[in-house]
């Protein structure tokens, strides 16, 4: 029962990251709804994956370490890409950019 | 240019994992999907990540692209060699080395050792094309 | 025998669920007003298909398909990683 | 002693802390202590993605990974170094701290992504950049500070610079309630940098 519990969170994630990334305004933003909800719902969506397979206990941990694998490369990814974005001089919307104030 | 801390620090904790999962690829080419081709990518594609990381100052102090020209090299001759064993024997890619049994590592006649020679070449020859199409931008 | 073909099992719709939304963010891939902005949908795309080579391994037993998932995890960070690197170093100039 | 004027006090205080930060950083493990403790890793690594338990398997097993771990036996060892009782930090690391970090990151991770959520339907976002410091000096501490703040809710890390005195950490909020740089850390950080500092110096 509690896998489909995971699916069904895991789904709503998904959804919701998709939709983050078509509404927010600017790509600090689209990042955040990109890498919680991606990484949440793929994380929560391969947990039930795994208690679901009938498979060995080797090759469900198989699915967790694809997890793990998921949570420890994607916001790395984001952070470079955030980096990236604000060196190549795309001003952030927002109240205060205390980076750029420090000159960076 | 090396990039920011984060990124270093993450990359060198996953190439290790990375390098040996390619192993792996490598010598279960016979048992299941995959094989030398794309285990010589995941080789590549592991090296690059430090390489994009860590700038190729740093990366230099360890390996460099006359070294991959040569493995690249050596392992051409290496496969020329294996496959024409097979003239002794009759035609050119007879497997000629014991079977063993179905299921096991060591089984398969040559092909593993054909996969990890295709594999290091691969990542070699990967590693060699990175190396032409950076150097024009590549100024640390 | 008909109804067996009707019924469709949750990770099959959940499969398909992914799918939708990540064809409906190939909005962003084509009008994103920056560059960035198409890097970012286009590695939200890549880690769905991923999940759904997961989905894929578990539903037809085939698990030797994760490899090919974690394959794909680790060439999409690759190829964010060094567009990043280019846009640090000043961008479209 | 105790006629010392205060901020004499304070200077060689502060001298003691640099001590004890630059013997951190010089104190390294020797060569082949790096190499075990990579192979260690490594060969746990390749007995769960090789399901077999065939005496073949694990012969290959060993001698691969031992070469790949003197290739690269510096990669995650690096920040590591020898304090107290090797065995039972080990012990303590694996069975206490692990576990409750996986167990405070979960809830984390699901509160933020319904946040996320939240955001996206109504969108009343107030962002913007700030600054926070923090305590950690080591590389691998910092980017486990930072990736799991990238993963809290509402915030994603921009930057980290690295400093023995202090290190700061740039912060891309996605709903800014303050502007007041220690006020920010303790919502932003929470309650990870103690944890961490059990660990990571």
């Amino acid at each position: 029962m509690i896998e489909y519990l995971f699916l069904l969170l895991g789904t709503v994630l998904m959804i919701s990251g998709g939709l983050g990334v078509l509404r927010f305004p600017d790509v600090y933003t689209r990042l955040h709804a990109s890498t919680k909800c991606d990484t949440g719902g793929a994380m929560s969506i391969l947990i039930a994956v795994a208690i679901v397979s009938e498979a060995p206990m080797l090759i469900k941990v198989k699915f967790l370490i694809l997890a793990f694998l998921i949570a420890m490369i994607n916001p790395m990814v984001a952070h470079a890409i955030a980096r990236g974005a604000h060196k190549s001089g795309i001003k952030p919307k927002g109240v205060i950019d205390v980076y750029a104030r420090d000159g960076f | 240019m090396m990039m920011s801390n984060v990124v270093r620090t993450t990359t060198k904790m996953v190439s290790p994992f990375l390098v040996t999962y390619s192993i792996y690829i490598m010598i279960y080419g016979h048992l299941s999907p995959g094989g030398g081709f794309q285990a010589g990518v995941i080789l590549a594609v592991s090296v690059i990540l430090l390489l994009t990381a860590h700038g190729h100052v740093v990366m230099e102090r360890k390996i460099d692209e006359s070294q991959f020209k040569m493995i690249e090299v050596a392992m051409g001759v290496g496969i020329l060699l294996l496959v024409s064993g097979g003239l002794l024997f009759g035609t050119m890619f007879y497997n000629y080395v014991d079977r063993g049994t179905f299921g096991l590592p060591f089984s398969g006649g040559f092909i593993p050792i054909f996969n990890i020679l295709v594999g290091l070449k691969v990542g070699a020859g990967f590693m060699v094309v990175y190396y032409a199409l950076t150097r024009w931008s590549e100024d640390d | 025998m008909v109804k067996e073909y009707l019924l469709v099992s949750p990770f099959e719709l959940v499969m398909f669920i992914v799918l939708f939304t990540s064809i409906i963010l190939i909005y962003r891939v084509i009008f994103g007003p920056t560059t960035p902005d198409r890097i970012v949908g286009f590695n939200t795309i890549s880690t769905k298909i991923t999940v759904v080579i997961a989905i894929l391994a578990f539903l037809k037993n085939e698990y030797v398909l994760i490899d090919l998932a974690i394959v794909l995890l680790m060439v999409n960070a690759l190829g964010s990683l060094i567009l990043a690197k280019h846009f640090e170093r000043g961008g479209e100039k | 002693m105790s006629r010392m004027p205060l901020y004499l006090k304070e200077r060689i205080e502060e001298i003691n802390q640099r001590a004890l930060l630059f013997n951190y950083e010089t104190n390294t493990l020797p060569k082949w202590e790096k190499v075990i403790i990579t192979w260690i890793a490594l060969a746990i690594f390749w007995m769960i993605v090789s399901v077999s338990i065939h005496w073949q398997n694990i012969l290959i097993g060993a001698v691969v990974t031992f070469l790949v771990s003197l290739l690269m036996y510096d990669m995650f060892t690096s920040d590591i170094r020898r304090k107290g009782n090797v065995a039972i930090k080990a012990l303590r690391i694996i069975f206490l701290y692990v576990p409750q970090y996986i167990f405070i990151m979960a809830f984390r991770l699901v509160e933020s992504n319904l946040k996320v959520l939240k955001h996206a339907i109504l969108m009343d976002i107030n962002p913007g950049i700030v600054k926070i410091d923090s305590d950690l000096h080591s590389h691998t501490g910092l980017t486990i500070l930072a990736n799991s703040i990238t993963l809290t809710p509402g915030t994603l890390t921009i930057d980290t610079v690295r400093g023995l005195d202090e290190s700061k950490i740039y912060v891309h909020w996605i709903d800014v309630e303050t502007l007041d740089r220690e006020k920010a850390g303790a919502i932003i950080k929470g309650g990870l940098e103690d944890w961490l500092k059990n660990i990571f110096w």
